[in-house]
Parts: C-alpha cells; structure tokens; sequence
C-alpha cells in the first residue's frame, strides 16, 4: 500500500464513523433524506457566496454551503411545525427551492464561470490525498483527513455528552419536552451537526458516499441490534467496514472508490436483509418451515395417540393415510415421519406407524397444550 | 346465495400458529365461535389479541393452521366478514369525508370498475343514522373526536352487510357515552344474527357486554359462553398471578393499553 | 512511533519511497487503528520541508519520465514533446467530459507514481485544478496553460480570475501550451533538453500548419455566415481566432440551463441570419440542438444540423479525430461544409412536422 | 392595449413557448395527479430517490447495447428505477426500516453502483460514451414536440387508469388493511401506483431533470391539500396548479432572458404552495393566526366585564363608577384595559361616567352574570 492509500482508507474510515453517529439518529427519526436534500440545496450558499466573494476558492463559500444545511434544516422543522405538510413532504419541498434558486442565479449572473458544487467542495476520495494541509512550510497531511477527525471528534462529543437526552429525545419528544429537555433546542444542534457533517463529508468524499454511509450503515445496524449505544457502535464499525471493503473493491476494478464503498455498504446491508438473525429474510423462512415441520410432528402424534389401539388403526396409521386425513403431500409427509423418527417418537413397522413412549408422552402434552 | 352454514361454526380456527421475529405471537390456536354470539377476545398485552384478528382475515400469514368461516376457507368467504381496525391504522388526515369513508364499506360488492353511486349514499347515510353522526356526514374526518371516529367505522362496518364483524378495540379513546352507544350497537347487530367478536380490555366489562368470550395468552386459554368460561381459574391462567383487576381496574391499569400485534 | 512516522514522511519522500514501508501497515482497516494512527499523526513530530520532495533531476534523466495528463489533448502534447523520454498515462479518455470525470481507484497510484502531472488549469477541471495547485509541494504539477498570456485569456465580465478554460479552439494558444509542457520536461530533465527541444518545435510546427488549414478554410465561408451555433459555449477561443460570432445554448457550468427565451432569442437570429446549420456536441444530449431546430423550423427556416463536433475531449484513439491535429481539422471541416452552402427556406407547416 | 395583445399574440404564436408550455402543462398534470397519491402515501421523495437509483440502468443499458439512443437509455433507467422500487417495498414491508430510510438506501447505493460502472465506461476508450452522465439533467427549456406527445399519451393514460381505478387507490392511500379484508388485490395495486409513478418519474427526468421531477411530485400535492378536504378536488387542484407552475414558469422563461426553465417552474410551485399554506381557508397559517387573535382578544375583553361585575358586586349600587386603574391592576398581565373597555362601551355593556370612571350597563351585568354563571372566564 502507498501513503496515498492509506491515507484515503483512514480519511474514509473517519467519515463513516463520523457519518454513522448522526445517521442513526436520522434514520431512526425518519430524517434519512435530509443527507440528500443537504447535498442538492448547498448550491445555493455556494452561489451566493461566491457573488460576494467573486472567488471561488474562498473557504467562505464552504461556510456558506454548511450554513445552507443548517438552513434547509430549519426550513424543513418550520414546514413541519406547521403541521400542513408531512415530514417527507417538507423535505421534499424544501430542497428543490433551494436549488432551483441557485440555479437559476447561475444562470442569470455566472452563465460563462464554471461555478456548481463540484467547484467548490472536492467531493473526490481519490484526490484528497493530494489536497494536503501545509502549516508554516510543513506539509502535515491530507486536509480532508484534519477535517474529518475534528468532525467526528465533535461527533463523538456531542453523541456522548447528550446520549441520555437524544436517546429520549429520539424515541419519545413528548416525554422530552415535559422533563424539560427541550428536544427543540437539541435538534436544532443535532440538526447543525448533520449539516457540518454532511458538507464537510461533501467535501472530502462526495455526497453520494455521505448519503450511503449516513444511512445504509445505521440501516444495517438496525437490523442487527436493538440497543440505541450498540446501534451507534455498529454502524460505525459496519460503515468502517463498508468503506475498506469498498476501497479494494474499487482498487481491483479501477472503479470510483466513493461508488464501490456505497456499494459495499449496501451489499453489507443486503447481507444483514438476507440473513440477519432472527430477522433477515432467510431466518425467517428456515424458521417458518421449521415451525410448519415441528407442528406437523405433534398434529402427527395426536393423531396417531387418538387412534391407537382403536380397531381402524390399522387402517388410520400409515403414511399413506397422512396424505389423505392431513392433506399432506406425499414427499411432506415422509419428511414429518422421518423428522419424528429420527426423535424416537415414532416407530415404522413396515407402513404402520407406531408412538414411542416418548411420543405417546409428547402427544399428551401437545393436546394439553 | 345459499349458506353452507348448517350446523357449522361462524368461525373455526384450527391449530392456528403465528410468528413475529422468532417469537410465536399465537400459538396453535383452536377456536369455534358459534354465529350469532357477541365475543370479547380478552387477554393480557401481548397475547395476540390483534394477531388472532389478523389472522382471521389473513392480513398476516400464519405459520400454520387454518381459518374457515361457516365451514369454507376465508379467501371464500371474505365478503362475510367484515373488519374494524384499530383507530390508529389509518392516516386521519386523509383528504376524504364521514359520508366517504362509510361508502369504502360498499366497495368490496361493487367490484372493479363500478363507482359508488345513489344505493351506496343511501346505505350509508342510514348506517350513519344507526351510529348517530348523519350530522357529521360532511366532515373531514380529522374534526372528529376519538369517539365520533370509531362510530365512522363502524358505521363502515354495518354497510359492509358482512355477517361476521371482527373488531379491534373499538373502544379504546373512547368516552363513556360512546362505549354505551357502540355496545348497544353491537347488541342489536347480535339480534339480527350476526356474529361480532371484540378485541376487549375491560375485564370487569365483559360480563355485562358480551355473551361469549375467548381467553388468550399466546395459546387460547378458554372460549365459550361467558358464564362457565369467564372464570377467576382461567383469567388466573390468562393472565398469571395478575389477576387483582377482579376487585379495582380501569384504562391505566397493567390490564389495559395494547402491545401486541 | 514508526508507524507514524512513515506515514507522515512518506508524502514527503515521493511515493515510490513510501510504498514499502508502508505495506506493512494493512491494519489501518481498524477504526481504533485509524484512530489512533491520527492521533498520532496530528501530534507534534515534524514532518520534512514540504519542497524536499520534488525528484532530483538526475534521477530522471537515467529513466522515462512518469507523466499523467488529464484531458487527452494534453496527454498528446506530452507524448509528442517527451518522445520516448517519456511514459503517458490520461486520466480522462475519449468522451470524457472533464467537468463531470469521475475518477477511479487507478488514478490514485497513477497520481502518487507520478514524476510530473499536467493538467489543463482555468478551473477546467473543477475543484481538481485547485488540488494540483495545492500539490505543486509533493508531486510536480504543471497547468498548462500557466504560460499562456492572461491577457490572451478570454475573461466573463464581472468576476476576477475566471477565464475560459476551453483555450486549445483556439490553436496559437494551445502552441503555448505546448511550450509550457516542454519548458516542464527541460527543468525536470536538463540532461535532454535537446530532445524536448527538437520534439516541441516539430510538434508547434504540425500546429502552426493545422492553424493555417483552419485559417484558410474558414476563409472559404462568407463572413456573414460566419455563426457557430452550439449547445454549450466551449467554442469562444475558436470563434475569437477565426472570426466566427459564437452563440451556445446554455453556460460553462454544468448546473446551468437554457431559458426558453434563450431558444427562442436563438432561433429568431438562426431565421433571420439565415445561418444554415447548427451543431451538436459529443458531450452534449442532442436533444438541445434538436429544440433549438424545431424552433427555427416553426419561424419559417429550416437549419440543418451541421454534424458533430468535438469540444472537451477527442474521438476514438485509432482514429483520425483521436489526435488533436485531427479532431481540430474534424471540427473545421464540418464546420466549414455546413456553412458555406446557403440556408434554404423552410415551409411554416414543413413536412418535418413543424409547428402542429 | 394594441402592443399589449399583439405581444400576447406573438407570445403564443411562439413555438418553443407553446411547445415548452405545453409539456410542462402536461407534465404539471400528471404528476400532480400521482403526487396526490405519492404525498398521501408519504412517498413524496419517490422521485428524488427513482432519478439516482436510474444511474446504474443508465450505464448498464449502454454497457450492453452499446448504444445511446434514448429508448435504450429509457428503458434502462426505468429498470433500475423500478428494481429499486421493489427493493424499497420489499424492505420497508419486511423489516422495520423506514420507508425513508429505505429510499436513500437505494439511492445512494444504487447510485454508488452506477459510479462504478461509469468509471469502467470512462476507461473505455470510447468517445461515443460522451453524454451519458449528462442523460439524466434534462433541459426544460429543450422539449422537443416528440416529448410533448409522449408527455401527452403518458399525461391521457395515467388519468385514464386513475379514473378507472379510483375507488381502489383511494382505499389503497387510506386503509390497505381495510381494502385487504375487502378483497382487493393490495399489493397488485400498489405496484400499479407505484409503476405509474415510476413511470411518470423516468419520462419526466429525461426531459425535465432530476429537480424539476423531485419537486413536480411534491409540491402540487402538498399545496392542493391545503384548499380541500376531500380526495377528488385535491387530486384536480393538485394537477391544476402542477399545470398552471407548468405554464407559468415556461412563460416566465420565454419573456425574460437567462431564466432556466426547469428552476423557474420549481420557483413557480414553490410560490403557490407558500401562498396555500398561509391563505388557503381553513387551514391556511393567516387564518389560524387571525382565529387565535380574535379569540384572545374575546378572552380578554370577558376578563374585563367579569373585574367590573367583581367590583359592582361589593358595592350596593351597581352604576357605581370605577377607576381604570383598578381595572389594570385587577386585569394584571392581561394588558389592553383601554381597548376592552372600548369593545365593551361599543357593544353597550359599559358606560363611562362623568368623572372618568367606568361602571356595567344593565346589559353588562346581565352579561356580567351570563359569563360568571359559565364559571371559568373570569380572571
């Protein structure tokens, strides 16, 4: 490995921590699109910015995108408060005004510059090695790796200072609000903290990837654990994971790295869709045959309990009987009898099926149950 | 239409199982309710009051067992059976009217194609008049109190014309003088035959409510007529040792609020 | 500490020095690692003079030169100028829209490996020009366009320090790239600075030829047809040297849009210049073009699309429009065969489905 | 006048106005039709999520066919913008994800997705790859009549399928438990909603831009509902103010130069939807706010009558006059004694004495009386 990529993994793996720790609040709030109405609606703080400015590598225009966060962010609470419009549909409003009013100044005033969000955030993992920090003739490393570690440093800060009350505010505002919490006062600081945290990520990641790691990892998480501090763990590790992954990924095809660490952290994600325990799709069907399975066995013990030593158990207590009396198919039927015998619940001679005593004494039970 | 119902149950439940996650909500679940019985469905939070109701009209896929209503399977009978939800399933803020939201009972027998037309407005204005809210038939239905909501549902519920009604807490948020109207509702409905079962809370209700009752905690404790069923043995069984409400209970108490589903 | 250390030296050494050492250091993966190694980064050890790092030019002149070059043409005025003293990689291939190019993994190595890297400068390639500024320190960067006279730098009123980056229409401009890409090679490697000499002045010969064919074909079109209509205003540098009044749908920057007004204040001078054909680009939908055709055709006139031509990157490789010398003789030809035959009138209710 | 209409006459003898106007017209009003559904079913960032996932299906398409043409593009990016529509209601109905989560899951990821595939594309050495990221920014002001009639056909058939199954939709938006139970095929409906939405969403986007399509979706929607309370007006307010931000802001953009399309008809929509939530009757804000000042302003002139009916109480006489000092002080935190005492004269419940004093009228008191016997109005 170069320095250079070490650097982009450390400097990816910092984003996705400090991506994972407001992400989960948003996707437990059901904020998850404010990340994306962010990344559309900073234009127009960076447009306005510049026209007063007139330079466009000005950190002021950075300022202005992150103060444009903030501001869709508000503008977003204050649609809400009014209670006329759903939250989706308030960020829904929002961001395209916002943009739309950027682009049209553009247009209008700065039709011949190339002025768009491109120029002004970086928005390229694979270039923020070369954007490097240099203090007082000393190169100290990439900028974006400095920036991100003061963001998720203040992350971690906020997260662990206020735990209890987001925790509170998060799950029940109502309850908040009346121990005197003010979840206002506390969104509107975690809300700004997602805005600086998406346009810094802007900045040295791009915001496909912001979005990706602010949402899929904490998705994930929420899939795996039920605990609010083990959730924030997790989907930090997971984002961690999804961005090193991705980054060998996209080394091995020569592909975007921002593309394949989103990649691989929705990949993570179906993974935990498929497969997590007790709630991934996979489970849930193994679980559900097993069930189907088990409760066949007893419908079979009862059934064969009921009629034993009666004159029709002959007739009653053969395999092929199941398939008429249970409306079993045939091949089901022969996996029941297999699955009970290999319990020893059930004996075969020849095609008539016999209880154990461990089946008689199971067979009761069922039927009390 | 001819009924297969002689002798048949209005609603058969057999070795009905059911799973949220890894927990079985409902455990093979036998049941009979005979037609022309008003029920509670009475046990503790997470007994899968709801589920059992679900279930039924196979709005969640039970692992196993079957559901048959006067002796056919559910998918057959589905016009039958008509369904009450819970208050808080659906979005109040909707963009429709009383009058409207009674019609969306007649849209089952209309079928495809076929608008609500002069027949429906009638229906429904005269299940409006049984429910007591003709004057509210205008009304966004977000103006209405919890009560005055529950009564749009059920006035639903009667155009429908079902024969069986399952009901989700249809009394919960709701005051005092609606639960009266709604249980003499329910009585009258019993009178012109038809079978109700209720996902109830008030224990101490039930007698004077309902003339059956179906005990469930997970696996179906007890169900039948409320006086040999509603026994302190088998609430001691419904809900462990739990069972103080017999002497003081009300909305508030460990009985009430519900979890499951 | 020596993890540390090698991380916060190895840009400073050039990357071909940092790799070994810091293939030990897989572990990195661990967020606890990650941050520990930034903890210890941030901390206080110093890290060599950022300058130290530039190749000594005595190395260089016992091997090929690694360049990168962003836009294709770039990448050909290098090749052409370094000869066989050099190896050339692109970033940005044919049809790749250097606004919009989207870098890959490959690029980071290619970067890092890098002796010199040239890129075109003027914002052209967004905030990347401002990287490779930045870079100067780490790996040799050069804009190409740096040793062009700012004066000769077409600037959008109003806003200081943004010209038009599309300087190579214009071909004695792109001359003075060239220069700048041979005076980089000479510094690096004086011990060749013979062979860089010659391969420039060859190469600003082939130029100064292809500047004559554009001169002398563009003298075939009548002056008052001299109008380049194209979606977007790549062309200005070509229209200034070759007496073209330029006109493009919408901006420079990628955000921007067209206005209908802008259609339509085009399509009225189309019809009443009577200019015969508009042109489509290679990056640009073709449906812009076509809107701005419809409305010419519904004022009575009917304009031709002249063909396509190549603004922010070259034609296949292989191909006679996969060299800079042959796509700008591509652009002039098409150009030059649309305009000088006369519009012909439209019919208002035109078989091409005019208005209705 | 004679200038004036003969501007208006040039105006719409304009081809790309009436063109430009036309589609967005068109567009206004299909998607202000699905919006409705989409806003009510809280899928309002649908579209935003549909034109990123279509990245991947864009590049795939030309990966294969090698192809640009926009019927290749089309259909790819309707694939993927589909595909990750069922990848949405497959999660959101099996997990506990949101639904918004679930959307900016498939958008990020799928767009990530597409960035790999087009960072391979750039590698290739292909030239005729131009364009392609370029696919999905429509142009507004570029609406060629070929897009208008597709507009147009998709505009018809979306209102025809609507209109044939509205009873359905309607039930589907507000009690898919209920329609279930009904006997409705939910989920078939709901992915014929949704198609349509889809479909609506990938047309537009080529034509019109991500935007434009985002906000398109919303805005009518959330604006409409504010003037009605009833499905059938919100659906046909919503498409006619979709048309009219349609035909406003071609027409804005046509007058005046370097306006973008597209933006100025976001702006359009975003203006009518200001307006409807602060004028809209009912539940318009001015309207609450004026309700709210009136009631506090009836508070506080009853607070008043009840301090003079306290004070006449004590005396025998009941015309007996008292200082508005006492007044303000009994009315402490209230504010606006002066003002009350004025509604009251108006209103004849109170009259000002010679020395400057005031006292209830018969009709005060009995007023007076009215209000105490209620029991809660006083201070």
């Amino acid at each position: 490995m170069t320095a250079p990529q070490i650097e982009i993994q450390v400097i990816a793996v910092l984003v996705a921590v400090s991506c994972a720790l407001p992400g989960t609040f948003l996707v437990l709030r059901r904020m998850a699109m404010m990340s994306d109405a962010i990344s559309h609606s900073i234009l127009l703080g960076i447009v306005l910015a510049f026209f007063v400015t007139r330079d466009l590598t000005s950190p002021f225009l950075v300022a202005a995108a992150a103060l444009t966060g903030v501001l869709t962010v508000t503008l977003v609470e204050l649609l809400n408060r009014t209670g006329l419009v759903r939250e989706d549909a308030a960020i829904g409003l929002t961001f395209p005004a916002l943009f739309s009013a950027g682009v049209i100044l553009v247009a209008r005033y700065a039709g011949s510059i190339h002025l768009d969000t491109d120029a002004v955030l970086l928005g390229e993992l694979a270039f923020a090695p070369f954007n490097r920090l240099v203090v007082l003739g000393y190169d100290i490393g990439p900028r974006a790796l400095y920036m991100m570690a003061g963001i998720t440093a203040l992350n971690i800060l906020f997260v662990a200072v206020f735990f209890k009350e987001l925790k509170l505010a998060t799950f029940d505002p109502g309850l908040a609000a009346v121990l005197g919490f003010s979840p206002g006062v506390l969104h509107y600081a975690s809300m700004a903290l997602v805005s600086l945290t998406a346009v810094g990520s802007f900045d040295a990641v791009g915001s496909i990837l912001v979005v990706a790691l602010m949402i899929a990892p904490p998705a994930t998480a929420y899939l795996l654990v039920d605990r609010l501090s083990t959730m924030l763990l997790l989907s930090a590790l997971l984002g961690a994971a999804g961005a090193v992954s991705g980054y060998w990924v996209a080394h091995a095809l020569d592909a975007s790295i921002a593309g394949s660490m989103a990649s691989m952290s929705g990949l993570l994600f179906a993974a935990a869709y498929l497969a997590a325990p007790g709630r991934g799709l996979i489970p849930i069907t193994l679980r559900r045959s097993r069930q189907r399975l088990e409760f066949a066995q007893r419908m079979l013990l009862v059934h064969l309990y009921n009629h034993e030593g009666l004159p029709d158990a002959g007739r009653e207590n053969r395999v092929e009987h199941l398939h008429e009396h249970l409306k079993w198919d045939r091949s089901f039927a022969e996996r029941v009898v297999g699955a009970a015998r290999d319990r020893r619940l059930v004996e075969r001679r020849d095609s008539l099926l016999i209880l154990t005593d461990a089946g008689r004494e199971a067979a009761r039970d069922a039927m009390v149950g | 239409m001819t009924l297969s119902d002689g002798g048949s149950p209005a609603i058969k439940v057999d070795d009905l199982t059911v799973a949220y996650g890894d927990k079985p909500v409902l455990w093979d679940v036998d049941l009979e309710v005979p037609a022309g019985v008003l029920m509670a469905v009475v046990g503790p939070n997470g007994a899968g009051k709801t589920t059992l109701i679900k279930a039924v009209t196979g709005l969640v896929r039970p692992v196993a067992g079957t559901v048959e209503i006067f002796g056919r399977p559910y998918a057959e009978q589905r016009r039958l059976v008509g369904y009450v939800p819970q208050r808080s399933s659906v979005d109040w803020d909707f963009p429709t009217t009383v009058l409207d939201v009674v019609m969306m009972g007649r849209y089952g027998g209309l079928g495809w194609l076929r608008r609500p037309g002069r027949t429906e407005r009638k229906l429904a204005l005269e299940a409006l008049e049984m429910v007591g809210m003709t004057e509210f038939a205008g009304r966004q239905i977000r103006q209405l109190s919890g009560g005055q909501q529950q009564r749009v549902f059920l006035a639903r519920a009667i155009v429908q014309d079902a024969r069986i009604y399952l009901m989700d807490e249809p009394f919960q948020g709701v005051d005092a003088t609606t639960e009266r109207a709604i249980v003499e509702l329910l009585k009258e409905m019993r009178g012109r035959g038809k079978t109700v079962a209720v996902v109830h809370h008030d224990l101490q209700t039930v007698p004077e409510y309902f003339d059956w009752v179906t005990l469930l905690n997970v696996r179906c404790v007890a169900s039948g007529p409320v006086d040999r069923v509603f026994t302190e043995g088998n609430l001691r069984l419904a809900y462990g040792g739990r069972v103080s409400y017999l002497t003081h209970h009300g909305p508030g108490d460990a009985l009430s609020g519900e979890g499951d589903g | 500490m020596t993890g540390h250390r090698s991380l916060a030296r190895a840009p400073a050494d050039g990357s071909s020095a940092g790799r070994p050492r810091c293939s030990r250091r897989a572990g990195a993966s661990l967020p606890s690692r990650a941050l520990l190694l930034l903890l210890l980064l941030a901390s206080c050890d110093l890290p060599k003079r950022h300058d130290a790092g530039v190749p000594e030019p005595k190395e260089l002149s016992s091997r090929r030169i690694a360049v990168v070059a962003t836009t294709g043409m770039i990448a050909e005025a290098a090749a052409e100028i370094g000869g066989d003293r050099v190896d050339v990689r692109g970033m940005m291939g044919p049809g790749v829209d250097p606004h919009l190019y989207k870098a890959s993994e490959g690029d980071v190595v290619r970067m890092a490996s890098a002796d010199v890297v040239f890129y075109n400068g003027l914002h052209l390639e967004g905030k990347l020009s401002e990287v490779f500024e930045r870079m100067r320190n780490r790996v040799r960067t050069v804009a190409v366009t740096d040793g062009i006279d700012r004066g000769r730098l077409l600037r959008p009123p109003g806003f200081e320090g943004a010209y038009d980056p599309h300087v190579w229409f214009d071909v004695t401009l792109w001359m003075e790239a060239a220069r700048t890409v041979e005076h980089a090679l000479s510094g690096m490697d004086p011990v060749h600075v013979h062979v860089y000499r010659a391969n420039g002045e060859r190469y600003r010969e082939r130029l100064s030829a292809l500047d004559r064919y554009v001169r002398d074909r563009a003298s075939v079109v009548p002056p008052s047809r001299r109008v380049l209509v194209t979606a977007h205003d790549a062309f200005t540098y070509f229209g200034r040297a070759y007496g073209f009044r330029v006109r493009g749908l919408q901006g420079i920057s990628t955000v921007a849009e067209a206005g209908a007004a802008d259609i339509q204040a085009l399509a009225r001078m189309i019809a009443e210049e009577r200019i015969p054909a508009v042109f489509v680009e290679s990056s640009v939908p073709v449906r812009y073009i076509e809107a701005l055709q419809e409305a010419v055709r519904a004022r009575g006139f009917r304009v031709r699309v002249g063909g396509s031509l190549f603004s922010d990157s070259m034609g296949d490789p292989g191909s006679p429009e996969g060299t800079y010398v042959g796509m700008v003789r591509h652009n002039i030809d098409t150009i030059v065969a649309a305009l000088s035959v006369p519009g012909e009138p439209g019919r208002r209710d035109g078989a091409g489905g005019g208005d209705r | 006048m004679e200038t004036a209409l003969k501007f208006l006459a040039d105006l719409f003898s304009n081809h790309t106005l009436r063109t430009v106007g036309m589609g967005a017209v068109f567009l206004g009003i299909a998607n202000g039709v699905l919006g409705s559904f989409a806003v009510l079913r809280k899928q309002s960032l649908l579209g935003d999520a549909i034109s990123h996932a279509a990245l991947p299906g864009i590049a795939l398409a030309f990966l294969l066919t090698g192809s640009k043409s926009a019927p290749v593009l089309l259909l790819g990016a309707a694939a993927a913008g589909w595909l990750g529509t069922l990848f949405i209601m497959s999660v959101v109905k099996n997990t506990r994800i949101k639904y918004d989560s679930a959307l900016g899951l498939v958008l990020s990821v799928f767009f990530g997705f597409g960035l790999i595939l087009l960072t391979r594309i750039q590698r290739m050495p292909v030239a005729a790859q131009a364009g392609l990221d370029t696919f999905l920014f429509g142009q507004a002001a570029t609406l060629l009549l070929r897009d208008v009639a597709t507009i147009g056909a998709l505009g018809a058939a979306v209102l025809v399928l609507v209109a044939v199954f509205w009873k359905e939709f309607k039930l589907l938006c507000f009690d898919p438990d209920f329609a279930h139970c009904l006997g409705f095929p939910v989920r078939a409906l709901d992915i014929l909603l949704t198609a349509l939405l889809v479909t609506s969403i990938v047309i537009g986007l080529q034509t019109v831009g991500v935007v434009l399509m985002s906000a398109m979706v919303v805005a009518p929607a959330a604006a409409a509902r504010q003037w009605t309370d009833r499905l059938g007006a919100m659906v046909a307010i919503s498409a006619f103010f979709g048309a009219l931000a349609g035909g406003a802001g071609a027409l804005a953009s046509s007058v005046v130069a370097h306006l973008p399309t597209g933006p100025t008809i976001v702006l359009c929509l975003s203006a009518i939807v200001i307006v409807s939530l602060l004028m809209a009757p009912n539940r318009g804000l001015v309207w609450g706010w004026a309700r709210e000042r009136l009631n506090r302003r009836r508070i506080m002139v009853d607070a008043v009558l009840a301090d003079l009916h306290v004070l006449a109480l004590r005396h025998e006489d009941p015309g007996h006059g008292h200082p508005i000092s006492v007044l303000r002080t009994m009315s402490l935190g209230h504010g606006g004694v002066d003002r009350s005492l004025e509604l009251l004269r108006k209103r004849g419940l109170v009259r000002k004495t010679e020395g400057g004093t005031w006292s209830l009228t018969p009709d005060g008191l009995a007023e007076a009386r009215r209000l105490s016997g209620k029991g809660d109005e006083g201070p």
